[in-house]
């Protein structure tokens, strides 16, 4: 067991925070306050904090069902750290990310969903990128697939 | 686990509110198909969905919302909002969903304007 | 960085949530946060998640005031698992503990405190003790020191 | 970090009210310390500590209330609490904080019973 306290010292620095969670839907409940918890802590104001909510909530229900593919035995990890006024959560899958291209996602059309023309899902992503300031997915490291994103404290 | 939402059916002049205690996720599918049945057994024409403020909201909650705007647009239906914290207006907004649900701040203000 | 996936899919299992906090007073909200979110999702009522937040709080507060000695590169580590109406949570700190004897910490007295006879501190074990349905402390592990908190789901 | 507690003194009759907006923590000792010394400057004999229902309070916090107390006891000061949530109550009561300071429901009832 000896490895594991020590690894704790050496990968994370006094501004980080990480949860490790269970591959249960639900669950990114969790996730979700805690990072709530932590913006609060760092100053953000109440919209902001739930964007948040909603962001984390989106990145971890996606790493359960596509990343992890709903897998009960696989992880989701979400990190998060704030500095200089930047918070910054990733939130890691077990798995291999969305293929070289998710740019060419279809972006939501509310019309084409209603005459059924386009799946009612397909929100998440978008909704994280209309929350955030910046967000980075479809990263495979050594560890996984990650989806990365950045909120500004502001005013 | 509490994926439970519970959803009372309530009359209001020729108003048929479902009011949505609790999250709205995609564990909510079977409350939303059993409420829509039940308005349509009585015959509903207007459906108000009242959340509550502190409601969590998913987009798989809210898949399972639009499902419902196309099958009461659909039936000719006319079905409004209400409840929702400024967040998920917000989310409401940028989803499209106020292009086929009006949004009302209270109970009262929606169920005015729809009965017009 | 391998290691680091694969060894948490081998440690945690899916009913084990895990938080890694560092050293900081006022970061125990996040554990409270964690703690409560994941308590209401197994189905504690509201009280009882209260007495929760405050047995974890009391306990990251001594983990980072005792165990960690303020030092801002320690870690606090607090892990949580429910399975059969049990809700473990476990607060662990790079610490020594307190000592063979901890039993003998002197109790609490008010009007000790008030009379100035007695610090008006030592009230966290105390708390912890009083709302929980168990706790072990003093454990040292490869990992550092441990306190072990159990709740039972009634009702 | 939000380790800020604001505390603004408030009269009620001959009953001086500290508002205590926040949480309660050690972080809090000197917002207590200049409201008690501001009160003493008025020649307050009367205390009503005012909490928030969902203030965050530790035992650190419950320390700097505990010489509080001891000092408002040495001062032949009374000392009444309102504001807090149930768990509070009980973790005071536990504590034996209502030894010292009876805990009220609302001001209201807490200014009747100080005044008489
Ligand atoms: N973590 C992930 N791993 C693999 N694929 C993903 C991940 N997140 C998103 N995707 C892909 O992107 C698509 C769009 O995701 P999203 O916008 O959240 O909508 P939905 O989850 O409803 O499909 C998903 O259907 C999936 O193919
Ligand atoms: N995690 C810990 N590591 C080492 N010592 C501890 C730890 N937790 C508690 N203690 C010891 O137990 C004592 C009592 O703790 P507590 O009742 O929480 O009161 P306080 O923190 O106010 O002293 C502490 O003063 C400390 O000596």
């Amino acid at each position: 067991m000896k490895p594991k306290n020590s690894k704790f010292v050496r990968m994370l620095d006094e501004n980080t925070i990480e949860v490790s969670l269970p591959n249960k839907l639900g669950y990114e409940r969790i996730a979700m306050s805690c990072s709530a918890s932590f913006a609060k802590i760092v100053g953000f104001l109440p919209e902001r904090v739930e964007d948040l909510k909603t962001a984390v909530s989106e990145a971890c229900l996606n790493a359960m069902e596509h990343g992890n593919l709903n897998h009960p035995d696989k992880r989701v990890l979400i990190t998060m750290d704030y500095n200089d006024h930047i918070f910054r959560v990733s939130v890691m899958d077990q798995g291999e990310g969305m293929g070289e291209t998710p740019e060419i996602l279809e972006e939501p059309d509310i019309d084409k969903k209603i005459e059924n023309l386009q799946t009612p899902r397909g929100l998440g992503m978008f909704l994280i990128k209309q929350l955030v300031d910046q967000v980075e997915y479809n990263k495979i490291t050594d560890e996984g697939h990650m989806v990365r994103m950045v909120l500004k404290l502001t005013g | 686990m509490n994926h439970e939402t519970e959803i009372n059916l309530e009359k209001q002049d020729d108003i048929t509110i479902f009011d949505v205690q609790g999250d709205v996720t995609a564990f909510s599918e079977p409350f939303f198909t059993k409420a829509y049945e039940t308005a349509n057994d009585q015959a509903a024409c207007k459906i108000l969905l009242k959340f509550t403020e502190d409601a969590y909201i998913n987009s798989g909650g809210i898949a399972i919302l639009i499902q419902l705007l196309a099958q009461t647009k659909r039936n000719n239906q006319q079905i409004c909002i209400t409840g929702l914290s400024n967040h998920f207006k917000k989310i409401f907004n940028m989803v499209g969903i106020t292009k086929f649900a009006q949004i009302y701040n209270t109970v009262e203000d929606a169920v005015n304007d729809m009965a017009m």
